[in-house]
């Protein structure tokens, strides 16, 4: 068992397998994750019912939500790829940290826009200097750090490289601000879906919810691929096995 | 151990012969200051308990114009390359550099802060405690500052400041709170220490990722 | 005994040059030619240190101390040219006569305390031609040494190139016209 | 010892020998981080001396909130089941204050009156989760 997973671990890592099943997979993640997308928002903005103390504003949690968690995720899997980069090396983790810290980034201002907008109605601001505020504007800094800093470096390798520490850079620096911020009472109400506590907001609303975070997870999943798809073939596209691979499909 | 004395008078002249390294954070700092009452207001309570803020920020803000400066100029010129080839002890000469950059675009502001007794009508007591807080957490401002100019060495691209930021938000915050503290009589002595444990933590590893960033451009 | 055996250098999956060997005799001079971007800077850079991550083995002897001269010059322009020559870092100490001495001799001592940016392209060239003549090194690493020289410089250079060589150092210098005059040619065209 | 390998060793000392250093700083200033966590049986057996402000946390003890008419300021009784002191603050209270939760105020102990009065409250937990602090004050 664990020899398959080792072999499994290596076929990962290499750019002509990758590409050939991300050819075939990516049309077939797109189109489910749009159709989710889709049913969700429409199911969650107009028939699910309205919020007792928040009215139809809370609607925006269809969004709000996913994006916040979706770009949190893409963050926490990066840094495990700059894990992986430094210690074996992997090429193909550098694309992948490349390819998502645009999506990851595009996600975090969806949250704080969306977080915004929430926010006036119930807090009366547009914005407001709490902790987990805060910690996810810091995010998207380092979003924009890992993005500036491919383009600085000669040689890919090196560019690889600094991209993966910066993210490990971030990884260890993001829960530091949310705790050095948190020493002013924070605003921002608990999570309403804590994993371990039962959820404190009624099923029927949260079945739309988790349908289009489920859809917004694909819909990163298929962007993502894509994404390292083109970074593939812009990296390889004077090997054989490309020219070979891309001149048959 | 003369290599480095060397080194360091070698950037000492260089950086009083450019005459906008003495002149641009005192300048810097003048504006900064008139700035402030004319946005925020001129009335003394609101200026008086956003003092310890605005100084702080002033000194980020000035850390944040000059990191380019402590290595960019050095890789046009060729230097850096000559410093690799040198097989010199490079996180010396690279601490050299930063403690020099440090005397050029922080040490004036701290100064310059006793001005704002006057300026930002900020309590006499609170002044002690503002330098304080000051001299120890302008260091390691200016120590991510240096991370981020050998990152975007060259080229100035966003991961500069926007790797900046992030990191010295922490410090801002103990600054600052630092100097609340002492002026509703609590004893700040707990941040001025935590400030000096996290210089004393980043010192050597920010010394060494910024070292490491420096080869990176040259493998 | 400076030797390589089979050095190359990749860069990002592309090879600048490949399995280089090649013994570097004392008091010697090498003349590196090629075409643009065929490794000449590469290979000074890696004999420097400049350059870690290359392949194949490359050998120094213990006592080696490197010059090395790209073409950058590393020079401040607002320190004067005899600051510039004292704060040298790949200089041993060295004193103010010593200086004064290497100046006259490339006739710069008149304009030596005014800021190095008001001098000529070719008397900065000069300045680090005093840094070359003051060094102790036993191996030097020239980038293009020769470009754009006045006839008297080109000659005082030959003398210093002689000078260093009397004394038991190796120098090798990249060049672009490939008239072997009397230098060994090591042409890196062959590596490519 | 390679040469190269000599200076990576002081590298790494230099690195030991500064985080080393940067606890026992950490150390120091958790220890004598002056406005320790005090609960009302504490504040009854060991008072603080001196001006500094201290931080005394508890349940906020039922119908014991009072608003004055004309102004801001708002009384009420934090106890920990055991003994309980007076708190008095003027300003907002967080919105997710209420009876029967949690809440930590930073301010000035009065021993003669054994009321706190509080300049900071803060009750960013909600009523299902009690501040640890309090959690232990109450267990003790």
């Amino acid at each position: 068992m664990f020899q398959a997973l080792k072999n499994f671990y290596h076929k990962l890592g290499s750019f002509p397998w990758f590409y050939k099943i991300s050819g075939k997979v990516i049309p077939i993640v797109g189109f489910f994750s749009i159709l989710l997308i889709v049913i969700s928002s429409i199911w969650g903005l107009f028939f699910s019912p309205t919020d007792a103390v928040q009215g139809d504003v809370y609607r925006i949690i269809y969004f709000h939500v996913p994006a916040v968690s979706v770009s949190q995720v893409i963050y926490y899997s990066m840094s495990v790829a700059a894990g992986v980069f430094l210690i074996w090396r992997m090429k193909m983790a550098g694309v992948y940290i490349k390819s998502l810290a645009p999506i990851g980034a595009a996600f975090t201002f969806i949250g704080l826009l969306s977080g915004a907008i929430w926010g006036q109605p119930t807090w009366g601001t547009w914005w407001v200097w709490d902790a987990r505020l805060t910690s996810t504007l810091v995010l998207f800094l380092f979003y924009l750090a890992i993005i500036g800093m491919q383009s600085t470096f000669a040689s890919r390798k090196s560019a690889d490289t600094a991209v993966s520490i910066i993210t490990l850079v971030g990884v260890v620096n993001l829960p530091i601000v949310k705790k050095s911020v948190d020493w002013w009472n924070t605003l921002h109400q608990p999570a309403s879906i804590s994993i371990s506590g039962e959820s404190s907001i009624s099923s029927e609303m949260l079945i739309p919810l988790l349908l289009s975070i489920l859809g917004i997870y694909l819909f990163v999943f298929f962007t993502g691929l894509l994404f390292m798809r083109a970074e593939i073939s812009s990296r390889e596209q004077n090997k054989e096995w490309f020219k070979k691979l891309s001149s048959n499909n | 151990m003369i290599y480095l004395i060397k080194i360091l008078k070698k950037e000492f002249l260089i950086y009083s012969r450019k005459s906008s390294s003495f002149i641009s954070p005192v300048v810097f700092f003048l504006i900064s200051i008139s700035l402030y009452p004319i946005g925020i207001s001129n009335d003394p309570d609101i200026l008086k308990n956003l003092a310890p803020g605005l100084i702080w920020i002033t000194v980020l803000l000035s850390t944040l114009i000059s990191f380019q400066n402590i290595f960019s100029e050095d890789y046009e010129d060729g230097s850096i390359e000559l410093l690799l080839a040198s097989r010199q002890n490079l996180s010396l000469i690279v601490l050299v550099k930063i403690f020099v950059n440090w005397i050029f675009s922080c040490l004036p502001i701290i100064i310059l802060s006793v001005s704002s007794v006057f300026l930002l009508y900020f309590p006499q007591e609170g002044l002690k405690p503002l330098i304080i807080s000051l001299l120890i957490g302008t260091p390691t401002i200016c120590l991510f500052g240096a991370l981020a100019g050998a990152l975007s060495l060259g080229k100035n691209s966003i991961t500069g400041p926007a790797l900046m930021l992030p990191l010295s938000l922490p410090v801002l915050i103990l600054g600052t709170q630092a100097i609340n503290y002492s002026l509703n009589g609590i004893n700040f002595s707990s941040n001025i220490l935590l400030l000096t444990a996290i210089l004393v933590f980043l010192l050597p590893i920010i010394l060494f990722a910024s070292v490491g960033a420096l080869k990176l451009h040259f493998n | 005994m400076l030797k390589t055996a089979n050095l190359s250098y990749k860069f990002d999956d592309k090879y600048i040059f490949s399995n280089l060997s090649f013994e570097f005799a004392n008091d010697s001079v090498f003349k590196l030619v090629g075409d643009n971007g065929s490794g000449k800077s590469t290979l000074l850079k890696i004999l420097s240190g400049i350059y870690k991550n290359y392949e194949g083995e490359l050998s120094f002897p213990d006592d080696n101390l490197v010059f090395y001269s790209g073409h950058k010059s590393g020079l401040k322009n607002n320190l004067s040219p005899r600051e510039n020559i004292y704060f040298d870092i790949r200089l041993p100490e060295i004193s103010h006569s010593q200086i004064n001495s290497v100046l006259e001799q490339l006739d710069l001592i008149d304009n030596s305390d005014i800021q190095s940016a008001y001098l000529s392209e070719g008397q900065k060239r000069k300045i680090n031609i005093a840094s070359f003549m003051l060094s102790t090194a036993n191996l030097y690493l020239l980038d293009e040494p020769f470009n754009n020289l006045d006839r008297k410089t080109t000659d005082l250079l030959q003398e210093i190139f002689d000078m260093k060589i009397n004394a038991g150092a190796k120098i090798i210098f990249s060049s672009h016209d490939r008239s072997s005059d009397d230098f060994p040619l090591i042409d890196m065209n062959l590596f490519n | 010892m390679k040469q190269h390998r000599l200076k990576r060793l002081y590298g790494v000392l230099f690195i030991v020998f500064c985080s080393a250093l940067a606890f026992v700083l950490v150390y120091f200033a958790i220890r004598d981080n002056v406005n320790l966590f005090y609960s009302p049986s504490d504040l009854f057996e060991s008072p603080p001396q001196g001006r500094n402000a201290i931080r005394a946390g508890g349940l906020v003890e039922i119908g014991s909130l009072r608003r004055s008419k004309d102004s801001l300021e708002i009384e009420f009784i934090i106890t920990d089941l055991k003994k309980s002191i007076a708190v008095n603050y003027t300003g907002i209270l967080p919105d997710l204050f209420k009876e029967n939760a949690g809440v930590v105020a930073t301010g000035y102990f009065d021993k003669n009156k054994m009321s706190l009065d509080a300049y900071q409250i803060l009750a960013k937990h909600d009523e299902n989760y009690v501040p640890k602090e309090v959690k232990k004050a109450l267990e003790k």
